[in-house]
């Protein structure tokens, strides 16, 4: 989401190493301090064109892309 | 009709059954909440703010009390004070004010008595000093420097630390250059628009019976659209375990999004503990449109450039949403939502912004149809300047796999392009407006979610199934699940019961929102029903007296080709290994729970052939159409009744709904004789046009349906309004007065 | 307080029950009958979810004063399908295009809606679609966009003229 | 509070002289809503409805009495009535949904005192009479007196408009009435208006105009009438009524419209009423 970019230095992408989306979290974090908190505190994820609610566990690949999206609820 | 045939044949999915809770429906025996009445029981009413923004100094509650009849009394003093981080706490002094109302119509205290009449005397004997604070209305208002606060305790989210501050949220998105590629475009269109706040108009007001025993627990009985979220909201607000909770879910007079929150439960909670006695608290229509939470108001910037043949290359958009006396997170979404076109370049930022009025709530695809008014606005504009088809404009530039939403994320498989050109091929689009009338068209996008389901499936010793789930049903989603049953389990689809049981007889299951159930919940339900079908060949093999792994499930029975003699194996039903089920192992049942990923966009394209009276302002609607893509239409009447109700929806919000505050924020129209909702002699019928491009992530292609519809028709109808009178609205509703207004000023 | 002895008939059957001078009719269906079928969706009658027959036309519950049913005629949605010499509790036209039209949604309206189709269609047997759309106006329904419903209510007609 | 059913006239007086803060009340369609938006309540609800002469339409001597508490859809369903003042009728069927109408009533549309009421403008329009029981006995006046401002009556204390006298209409007359409204039904007028026109050919010879939420009470329009007498209804003689209407108006800026909106579509609506009546009007000579 462009209103982390601030924590990012402004880079709309980076890249970053882990296992699960947790992880990747948490190695961004080390790198950006306070950003794993920002993405844990709203963000969904984007991974392989499903959304994931709450993805700290959610498995990823060497060079998957994962989207950072703000929680979506609905009516 | 349907446009896309799907590909897959089905036995039942596809096909119309009457739904299994109708009968109860048509003869008065369906039991909405309101319709419950327990032996003993007390009923409630509320004191209401008379003003939008104060402290409040004193409450004595001691003449009240001595009141005839009056059993129990209530304030926010008798809640626990949730700290400000809690993700309860704005509900939390929403439900009953803490120290200061922030809206006309805020709930200050609550009264049990005999009778409802004693109970709002009782109310009204309750004595308050208040202390007013300035009052904040509008977007502007709010916004400006030095403004004073609406809530004091509002801090602007995921910014750290800040001040108090009117601003809820500020989403800035971007991708490309917008700035650079609209100093080249060969055309671009700036306009603003605003949006009165409207409401979801479900015609059940809110309801509870609340029975809080000497141990302790209270059986709720409730209408929402979760009884877990009312369980766990009621729990936080009381400061009590979730297991002292149980929430049976009463049948739901609609809700639209209007019910994903919760005003009565736990108030009628604390009063039937303090009263030992259960308690009704029903919100009259009044309280329900003062005090229950509309969709937000809006104001908006949208500037779109393009190249003369048609290209969109950049939007610049500015969004404010105006969302209550509290933080919310609808702001957001406004510029989220924008993803039905390419645009290679994007500068969007939304604003979440408070002001003295009720807590907005979602309602059906929460602010995508601000958003969605504006930018169909003025790509229409783009269209006619350029002279072009405007489905041709929309087909050149429309996102299909791949393309990037605002938000960044590609769309997975979508059917935007299908939808227009299924209008484009439609009897509608191709005949000839009526004498008098002309033609507009717009796009709507909702993401849909995914979020928790629970489901399970019991199968009976007759062969027969229940499918217990706890999504409730709002608009034909039972039927839909025993559709998916019957489909899966090879029985028919009237041997099948769908139930929604309470919050103690089925696995937690999150709201019936973001047109999720019969995508996430159908999805359980269809996992049960797999894991059932493993089981059923495992106690085929026993009766058979073969190998499991010689055992298939085809057709509805289990065949396995050394049984019994025929060709492919004599088949054994599900009834015939049901009758077995004690011998082969005891009850064949299954449960299956899972947090759904993967919802489905869904797309809507919608066409309104409109008349407007010059001399009036006012606008007739002689022909309608929506074309909307469902992945797969499990139960196509109740997937068409989505798509006519949210088109009906939009056509109020579009002409005649609006909440009108006066100055110091008491609304105006509290009832449904001034907030003006369509009448059936409003309308012709609506026509409908399913396309059907299966979601990947759904063992049946559901995406859901329930929202998207909503979003077409402001612009829609703002569109024909243009084509009709060469002027171009831009304030909702387009009421008889502004259309006027509007004309003359063109003339 | 004092409350009143009010005498009538309710779906056929005579009927009597206590009632506060204050309380709507709509109030002594639900509370004192139990016949909780209509609904109360305003409570000014400008949303037809609390819509009887009284002495035969259909009327808002919610605006009649409980006693101003002594000696009157009562129909509810409950009566709907045991009227008419139907055997047992078939339905009633109406309720089977309903249910068949998928007519309701939540359903919450459909009581409503039921009683003033029923009022139409027995005055006016052959109902244009606009003659249908003016009498269920003062119906709301926010579900449907009233297509199915109309629809149903056309269909039921249909029946019930080729039954007579 | 209490509730009371007189059958006679002579028992709702001496009810309404004998109990200070009791209510008449027809349909109740005013009085319920009133009641829940927090109106304090009567001591004695008296309801009309059980009074013959309240509930009855008659046609005799050159003259229609109606109850004042009949509901209008008896008057709407009747058709001697409907072609003879298609104009009262349909204001009176204006007055809400059939729901509605099975309840709501002449006396009860007037005597709610809203400058909106549908069936008054054209009431007006054919002069009609109120009939009004009192402690002294009953008196006639013109409907127009009966409302002096909004939700103002002229009727004292225990006073109640027992029925309304409406003279026929002479030969080759009809009436109009006309309003906007946001949705076809279930709503309050913007602006109404009135048109009652006798025709002798092409030419008119009588003429009352009529509108109503546009002032505080239903307002005549002479200036417009005098545009009508004597013309064709020539698009010149449709301006000036429109103009007339407009500067009658004198509404107000509420949640149903604006002032702009209500003074030009007065205009509007006075225009269109009067081309209606004048059709009938001369569709009545046809058809005599």
């Amino acid at each position: 989401m462009t209103q982390h970019r601030p924590f990012a230095g402004g880079d709309a992408v980076v890249e970053a190493n882990g296992a699960t989306v947790g992880q990747l979290i948490d190695d961004l974090d080390r790198r950006f301090p306070g950003l794993g908190d920002a993405l844990r505190a709203g963000s969904s994820a984007g991974i392989d064109g499903e959304i994931h609610a709450e993805p700290e566990f959610v498995r990823i690949q060497p060079d998957t892309v994962v989207y950072f999206v703000a929680p979506l609820t609905g009516g | 009709m349907t446009a896309t045939e799907n590909p897959k044949t089905y036995k039942w999915v596809g096909t119309r059954p009457i739904r299994h809770d109708g009968y109860d429906k048509v003869v008065g025996k369906a039991r909405f909440a309101a319709d419950l009445n327990l032996p003993g029981q007390l009923h409630a009413a509320y004191l209401r703010s008379p003003h939008a923004h104060a402290n409040i100094v004193s409450i004595d509650t001691s003449a009240a009390e001595a009141m005839p009849g009056v059993k129990a009394i209530v304030t926010g003093d008798d809640f626990p004070a949730l700290d400000i981080t809690d993700p309860n706490h704005d509900v939390s002094i929403n439900v009953l004010a803490r120290g200061t109302v922030l809206y006309h119509g805020h709930a200050i205290a609550a009264v049990a008595a005999t009778t409802k009449a004693e109970a709002q005397a009782a109310c009204a004997a309750i004595e308050v000093e208040y202390e007013l604070l300035p009052v904040v209305l509008g977007i502007d208002e709010a916004m400006a420097e030095g403004a004073p606060l609406a809530n004091e305790q509002n801090y602007q989210k995921f910014v750290g630390p800040t001040d108090p501050s009117n601003i809820a949220t500020h989403t800035p998105l971007e991708r490309g250059d917008a700035d650079a590629a609209m100093a080249e475009a060969d055309i671009v269109i700036e306009r603003e628009f605003d949006c009165a706040h409207v409401h979801q108009g479900y015609i059940e007001p809110h309801a509870c019976v609340v029975d809080t025993g000497a141990d302790g627990k209270a059986n709720v009985w409730a209408s929402s659209q979760g009884h877990f979220m009312v369980r766990a909201i009621s729990a936080a607000v009381l400061g009590w375990e979730t297991s002292r909770i149980k929430v049976t879910p009463a049948e739901i007079g609609g809700g639209f999004g209007g019910k994903t929150t919760v005003y009565l439960e736990p108030v009628a909670a604390r009063l039937s503990e303090k009263a030992g006695r259960p308690v009704k608290l029903v919100m009259s229509r009044e309280e329900v449109l003062r005090s229950s939470g509309p969709a937000p108001g809006a104001k908006l910037r949208i500037k779109i450039g393009a190249t003369k043949d048609g290209e969109l290359t950049a939007i610049d958009g500015w969004m404010a949403y105006q969302v209550g006396a509290y933080g919310d997170f609808a702001g957001m979404v406004g510029a989220m939502s924008v993803a039905s076109y390419k645009f290679p370049n994007l500068k969007l930022e939304s604003w979440g912004v408070l002001s003295n009025t009720p807590k907005t709530a979602a309602y059906r695809a929460p602010s995508a149809p601000h958003a969605a008014f504006a930018i169909e606005s003025v790509i229409d504009d783009i269209a006619s300047e350029l002279e072009m088809d405007p489905i041709d404009l929309r087909l050149k530039n429309a996102a299909v796999e791949g393309d990037l939403t605002a938000m960044g994320m590609p769309h997975p498989r979508i059917g935007l392009v299908e939808c227009l050109e299924a209008l484009k091929a439609s009897d509608h689009y191709q005949s000839e407006p009526a004498e008098g009338a002309a033609r507009g068209l717009a796009v709507g996008f909702w993401f849909n979610i995914g979020e928790q389901s629970s489901a399970t499936v019991n199968l009976n010793e007759d062969g027969t199934a229940t499918v217990i789930t706890g999504s409730p049903d709002i608009g034909g989603s039972r039927a839909s699940m025993a559709l998916m049953a019957a489909e899966e389990l090879g029985i028919d689809v009237y041997s099948i019961t769908p139930v929604v049981a309470d919050t103690e007889a089925v696995g937690f299951t999150d709201v019936t929102e973001g047109s999720r159930a019969t995508f996430a919940t159908g999805k359980a339900v269809v996992e049960a029903c797999r894991e059932l079908k493993v089981e059923l060949c495992r106690r085929a093999a026993q009766i058979m007296g073969v190998d499991e792994d010689q055992v298939a499930w085809v057709d509805g029975a289990a065949v396995s080709p050394g049984h019994g003699g025929g060709e492919g194996g004599e088949p054994l039903t599900l009834a015939a290994i049901t009758a077995q089920a004690k011998r082969t192992g005891g009850p064949l049942t299954a449960t299956a729970s899972l947090n759904a990923a993967g919802a489905g966009p869904s797309f809507a394209v919608h066409c309104a052939d409109v008349k407007v009276d010059d001399e009036t302002g006012q606008t007739e609607i002689v022909r309608y159409t929506a074309v909307q893509d469902a992945g797969t239409a499990i139960h196509p009447s109740y997937v068409e009744g989505q798509m006519q109700g949210g088109s009906v929806q939009g056509i109020g919000w579009a002409l005649n709904e609006e909440y009108i505050f006066s100055s110091d924020g008491v609304l105006m129209n509290p009832g449904f004789l001034d907030y003006r909702i369509p009448v059936a002699s409003d309308l012709p019928m609506i026509e409908t046009i399913i396309v059907e491009v299966p979601n990947p992530s759904h063992p049946y292609g559901v995406r859901g349906v329930g929202e998207t519809g909503i979003v077409p028709p402001m612009a829609t109808i703002g569109n024909a309004i243009k084509a009709a009178t060469g002027v171009r609205m831009t304030s909702l509703p387009m009421s008889p007065p502004k259309v006027l207004k509007a004309l003359d000023e063109a003339d | 307080m004092s409350r009143t002895h009010i005498t009538c008939t309710v779906n056929g059957e005579a009927t009597d029950f206590l009632a506060n001078p204050a309380t709507s009719l709509l109030d002594a269906l639900r509370d004192e009958l139990g016949l909780t079928g209509a609904k109360e969706g305003c409570g000014t009658g400008d949303c037809g979810a609390c819509s009887v027959l009284m002495d035969g036309k259909v009327t808002c519950a919610c605006l009649v004063f409980a006693p101003e049913a002594e000696g009157r005629d009562l129909l509810t949605v409950e009566g709907l399908s045991s009227g008419d010499g139907a055997e047992g509790d078939h339905l009633h036209p109406l309720q089977q295009t309903f249910l068949e039209g998928a007519a309701l949604q939540c359903g919450v309206c459909t009581p409503g809606f039921l009683v003033a189709a029923k009022a139409l269609l027995d005055n006016n047997p052959d109902p244009t679609e606009t003659e249908i759309r003016y009498a269920l106006a003062g119906n709301l329904c926010r579900c449907t966009g009233y297509d199915k419903i109309i629809r149903s209510v056309q269909e039921a007609a249909v029946q019930l003229r080729s039954a007579t | 509070m209490q509730y009371a059913a007189p059958t006679t006239v002579d028992e709702a007086r001496s009810m309404l002289a004998d109990n200070p803060g009791s209510r008449v009340f027809a349909g109740a369609t005013d009085v319920v809503p009133q009641m829940r938006s927090g109106r304090p309540e009567p001591s004695v609800l008296v309801d009309l409805k059980r009074i013959d002469r309240l509930m009855s339409v008659a046609h005799a001597d050159g003259h229609w009495t109606i109850g004042a508490a009949t509901p209008t859809s008896e008057l709407t369903h009747n058709g001697e009535f409907a072609a003879m003042f298609p104009g009262i009728s349909e204001g009176a069927g204006l007055i809400g949904s059939d729901q509605i109408q099975n309840r709501s009533s002449l006396g009860g549309n007037l005597c709610n005192g809203s400058p909106a009421a549908d069936s008054v403008p054209a009431m007006i329009a054919s002069e009609a009479r109120a009939v009004i029981a009192g402690a002294d006995g009953e008196r006639t006046i013109p409907v127009g007196d009966v409302v002096t401002g909004p939700g103002q009556l002229s009727l004292s204390d225990g006073e109640f408009v027992v029925e309304f006298e409406i003279d026929d209409a002479p030969a080759n007359t009809g009436d109009a009435y006309v309003r906007t409204t946001p949705r076809t039904e279930m709503d309050i007028a913007i602006v109404g208006a009135a048109v009652r026109v006798t025709m002798d050919g092409d030419t008119c010879t009588d003429a009352r105009v009529v509108l109503g939420a546009v002032a505080p009470t239903a307002v005549r329009v002479p200036d417009a009438e005098a545009a009508l007498v004597g013309s064709s209804l020539d698009d010149d003689t449709l301006a000036a009524v429109a103009a007339a209407a407009s500067a009658a108006a004198n509404p107000i800026n509420d949640k149903r419209g604006t002032v702009e909106y209500r003074t030009q579509v007065a205009g509007v609506l006075a225009k269109r009423a009067a081309v209606l009546a004048a059709d009938r009007a001369k569709g009545m000579e046809a058809n005599s």
